[in-house]
């Protein structure tokens, strides 16, 4: 009995804790705190932080590769996470975030696609600081596309050029997400004077049905003709604002906001969460990277603010400079702090559907971006 | 300074890099932006109606967008309205059901605003 | 700085867009307005129009198969095409089809069963025109098939026998069946007099709930006995109506009528959709498949006519003929023409309910007929 | 003249398959409708109550099958209802809620026209 | 035209017909009226029964395998049932049951943790007989399992030990578990006095919310580290009722309660009852285990019982021993026939509460001993 | 004879299997259960607030659990509410709406047994 005893205990896995383990699960703890009770983008947040718990637990076996030990049979998330590794997963949650958006208020004033071009400036400057501090292009590539503010953009781009610093990436992409309300007003006041703050700007005109329905496909033409690397992304997310404003096939476009995106979410986020391991995520560069995550966020507010005061300017104050950091999409979390400043200086100024307009231009400006980098990066 | 010597290739490079890629997002989203401009402007000679602008309307109680998950909500207040009815009367005025696709800036606004609890409701 | 420039502009597509592609992409907005503006089964007819569109853009890479350029990472719909290559999707649609299906008009009035047989007249008269115009036996089969006006038959039938029609014919299928409300009157007035279009029907009995049961049943017992290849067809559309019928599966039932059914539905679109290439679809075959698939729903509407008449003449004048023509299934839309060419002699005349049984029966008919062709063609 | 003459076995086959093909169809369905009716006699002789057949029956608001979506129609209507109340009195009669397995052949029959927007209400 | 009916008819399948299929056939059909008209589980025994119905259709192609007979394009189960041959169904099945399960009642009263260790003892037990009988161990724990009254886990370690039975086992686990109400309460009153079935219990203290978010993150952590082999089970199981418990993801949460597990739940069934051919099922060991069943039931239920008499004597009548044959899991019914004997003796005595608590222990409790065994076999 | 002496090797495997599987079954059980202990009394400890018992409370119309599918019910109650209303005046009381997380000890047990149809309503 004894050595039916013995025979059991081998087969536990309390022998193989590493410190390295320990030390990451308790890091997975923390990002559950973040999630859970300071509501840090928690539906993503969660899964990873379940998934790098998961990763660190010894012998889980939840990735291991089908081999004649196992019958062939590969962990439950060895098959499950082909949806990260080849790529499915990022594009079907852009499916359901262009179902779920709202283009109405840029084009009504489609002058704010300039704020949405501007706010990719984070992007370029945290690639050259990345890159300074030792990086390799394509891992600097990855890294400055955190600016960009798009979890599933950045998952792309770094599945596809450094898929080795996913975990970090992804961590930083979407804990800094929650973090606007606390990156970005700062660096409001500053750049920005009482009298731009408190512009109101004029209700814009209505944007017709036809005009809501082309947009999506012209988007879709241009920019895979310009960028064919990111078709995937700007497919998705564009024929799922066409499913939207079709307004013919509900059925699809509520799919593709609801059951699709929340199943993919989960699987997401848990497969990033699970390449999380020790070895993988306690190094110098994720440290590096969390640093220029900030700057990152901080230049792409920047970038957008600047724009926002020289169309101020030359709009002869029409255009409050407050919503060119809205141009960090984050949607909607940026444009409601670019409301909630301008409403710091009058509160009946409602400037939040104007920051709607730079808002979902980030969106597609930093899938631009990506583009670019992944076009340069083509082999 | 071995340090800077060697990375230097690549610092060129990412400069170049975000040149070229801050002119190409630039160039797409004003190109973008062009084209929404000039699809207005034939909107508005094929229709012969200025567009109008978003104005202010009235809502009661609730404007915010109703998606599945919010029919519980609905579905509480208007309990709520019954049973209250019978205690002390008239308290529910309107209950008004605004559709997915908010069709007025200012509602949408509000909305946006209300379902992420940010603004206090008054 | 000008080679990186070069380097990113050899990327682009606008250099490789070829004049098919541009006429194709022109195709694919037709559709798009017929799906949207139109309402030509937009359910369908939307996501096809999409996947037109995009895998008409130069370098798209959607589909493209995984090699060494691309790190052995497919294109997104390389994987989700699978669907339709391993001939997963169009069963799943029938599974949700078959649990939204209410065949109780049809078991209420039994003798319907001969309308939805007759209606498959179009199936094979079209095979033989198709044959006469130079197409081989098993590209006039998925041919015919249109005349089924049962999408999901269609393309599972095409996909075993003319995987290279697929684009046509499914676009062929979708597009008439929205357009039954112009084919199928003329054809009605035509061969019926007012007299046996103003007979008004008799209210038929209730079926139990026991029928309801039972009828899935026997159904797939000898639907998969006497034609074994769409075994997958009858086992899903009628094992979806089964868990209907049940009625202790709610939750089942509703994900596939739901759920289960928008998903597929849309990838299903999509991936049939992007095998519309200008080269496959810019034949002189597209345009006599397109003819042909006219003709097909014409004589499936005669056939239905035809036995209608007939059962008026031997019920002496109890069956009203144009519930025939419903029989070319295209639910509920050839049941709804029935009973509005009905109501145009007889506004107190309710056909409809009536109309659902020979409606319902050409789904399981236009199974059977494409069993029938697959058992001929298998190996 | 050529072309014909190659195709003619193809035709001939196509015209076998025709025969052949209509033939398989009119026996399966012929045969299912055969058990249905069996199956009904045999219903019939069990239960020993002939089985009734569908009534009309009084639908005074609404219909239409409630599919999930729905709910936002009925939610809409019985908000509508509260709201009218209370400014000017009786206006809803009666909300119907009917189940998604329509249990009348006029109902049934109703439902599929208005979910179709065919027929305009009167 | 003789020739070709002849060549069609050679596709049909009635010559093919064995008696093994015909009496399989029949089988299903019991199954089928169990589901339908007794309620027995039909959520899974309907998909069962259906697919038991359509693997023993002859020629039914379902399962083949991809070949050059059939252009390298399998069956559509030969596809959909990688989800039980990879044993991805059932732990996805539990992510959806631990986002429904509230472990309050368990966590309100931890005493009956013991409980649901002690209805574990069936498992052993009917290993134990099987082992008399003659099967080998893998197969008899497989069957021991099913004294678990647990599906997936019954499914996930018959996968893994003793695949060839998985019929039999998934028909008996579920079955029995529709049983319950017939095959516990004359146990329990066998075992326990008047006396104390009458006990009524002290309604327990109320459960912190950060308890019931710490307690799935335990388990996991505990769970994976003594019995890695179960990693799958406990980590979806509890990671489903983190995502319930978190109270910030309830997009998550509902999409495991609702889409997923339907979806899942119905290819599950069917793929299971796909694998019930003749030839697998007509055994003797099918009796065998059919008889062994009931016993790890029965015996499940008494080692539940006895715990609970003697908690009764140490806690001097404070615990209710009808409680503990709710350690059966089978949620929620083993906690009903545990009140619903109380509320014989006694109809103010609300027991159903106190009795979940061992009744979600127990589906703990069976993951771990699953894992025991699993660990046992491990290479 | 010899079936026995063939198996016996496996039944003692089976019966250390039995005791070595129970006992780790326990003392896995024994340890959560010491766990939660453990964290209570700290919970207790922290917050220095005695944990209330759960307590009866009204319940008036319904108190099973809202999933999705019950919107439909409780849409039904309230549109009988609003044409009884008119009919008979005065029928609901109070409606109301309880989250899917039951809150009470209670109602949670009933909405176990109600959801289940075993008990019968009085
Ligand atoms: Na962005
Ligand atoms: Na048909
Ligand atoms: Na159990």
């Amino acid at each position: 009995m004894l050595e039916v005893f013995q025979r059991f205990l081998n087969g536990t896995g309390f022998g193989a804790f590493t410190s390295g383990q320990i030390l990451m699960i308790l890091i997975s703890f923390v990002l559950m705190y973040l999630a859970i009770k300071k509501d840090f983008e928690p539906l993503l947040l969660l899964p990873i932080a379940l998934g790098a718990f998961l990763t660190n637990l010894p012998m889980n076996g939840l990735l291991s590769e089908p081999s004649k030990a196992n019958d062939f049979i590969g962990g439950l998330f060895h098959y499950i996470s082909y949806g990260i590794r080849l790529e499915i997963f990022p594009p079907l949650i852009f499916l359901g975030i262009g179902a779920m958006t709202d283009f109405g208020p840029l084009l009504a004033n489609p002058k704010t696609f300039l704020l949405g071009a501007a706010a990719q400036f984070g992007v370029f400057a945290a690639l050259f600081m990345a890159v300074l501090l030792g990086f390799d292009l394509k891992e600097a590539s990855s890294i400055g596309i955190i600016g960009g503010a798009d979890g599933p953009t950045a998952i792309f781009l770094t599945l596809k050029l450094a898929p080795h610093l996913l975990g970090p990436i992804a961590v930083a992409a979407y804990s800094y997400m929650a973090l606007i309300p606390l990156i970005q007003p700062p660096l409001m006041k500053l750049l920005t004077t009482k009298e731009e703050r408190m512009v109101v700007m004029e209700p814009p005109k209505q944007v017709s049905k036809n005009i809501k329905i082309i947009f999506p496909i012209i988007v879709i033409l241009i920019g895979t003709l310009v960028v064919p690397p990111v078709a995937p992304l700007l497919a998705m997310l564009m024929g799922g604002n066409l499913l939207r404003e079709s307004g013919v096939v509900d059925r699809l476009s509520n799919m593709a906001q609801n059951e699709l995106i929340n199943i993919i979410t989960f699987f997401l986020g848990v497969s990033v969460g699970l390449t999380m391991t020790a070895d993988k995520f306690l190094q110098a560069k994720t440290i590096k990277i969390i640093v220029l995550g900030v700057f990152a966020f901080g230049f792409s507010t920047v970038g957008g603010l600047i724009l926002g005061k020289i169309m101020c300017k030359l709009s002869k104050g029409k255009i409050n400079p407050l919503i060119g950091s809205a141009g960090v999409s984050a949607v909607p979390m940026a444009a409601r702090v670019s409301h909630n400043v301008a409403q710091e200086e009058n509160p009946q100024n409602y400037l939040i559907m104007h920051a709607m307009g730079p808002n979902v231009a980030g969106v597609i400006g930093t899938a631009i971006a990506a583009g670019v980098l992944l076009s340069y990066f083509v082999k | 300074m071995d340090y800077f010597k060697n990375i230097l290739p690549s610092v060129i490079e990412a400069l170049y890099l975000m040149i070229v890629g801050m002119t190409i997002v630039f160039l797409v989203l004003i190109f973008f932006s062009f084209v929404i401009w000039l699809l207005q402007k034939l909107d508005y000679y094929l229709s012969k109606t200025p567009r109008p602008t978003y104005t202010e309307e009235d809502i009661v109680i609730e404007n915010a967008k109703l998606s599945r998950d919010d029919y519980r909500e609905l579905i509480a207040v208007i309990a709520a309205a019954i049973s209250v009815n019978y205690k002390n009367k008239f308290v529910i005025k309107k209950v008004k059901y605004i559709s997915q696709k908010p069709k007025s800036w200012v509602t949408s606004g509000r909305s946006t605003l209300l379902s992420h609890n940010i603004v206090k409701r008054k």
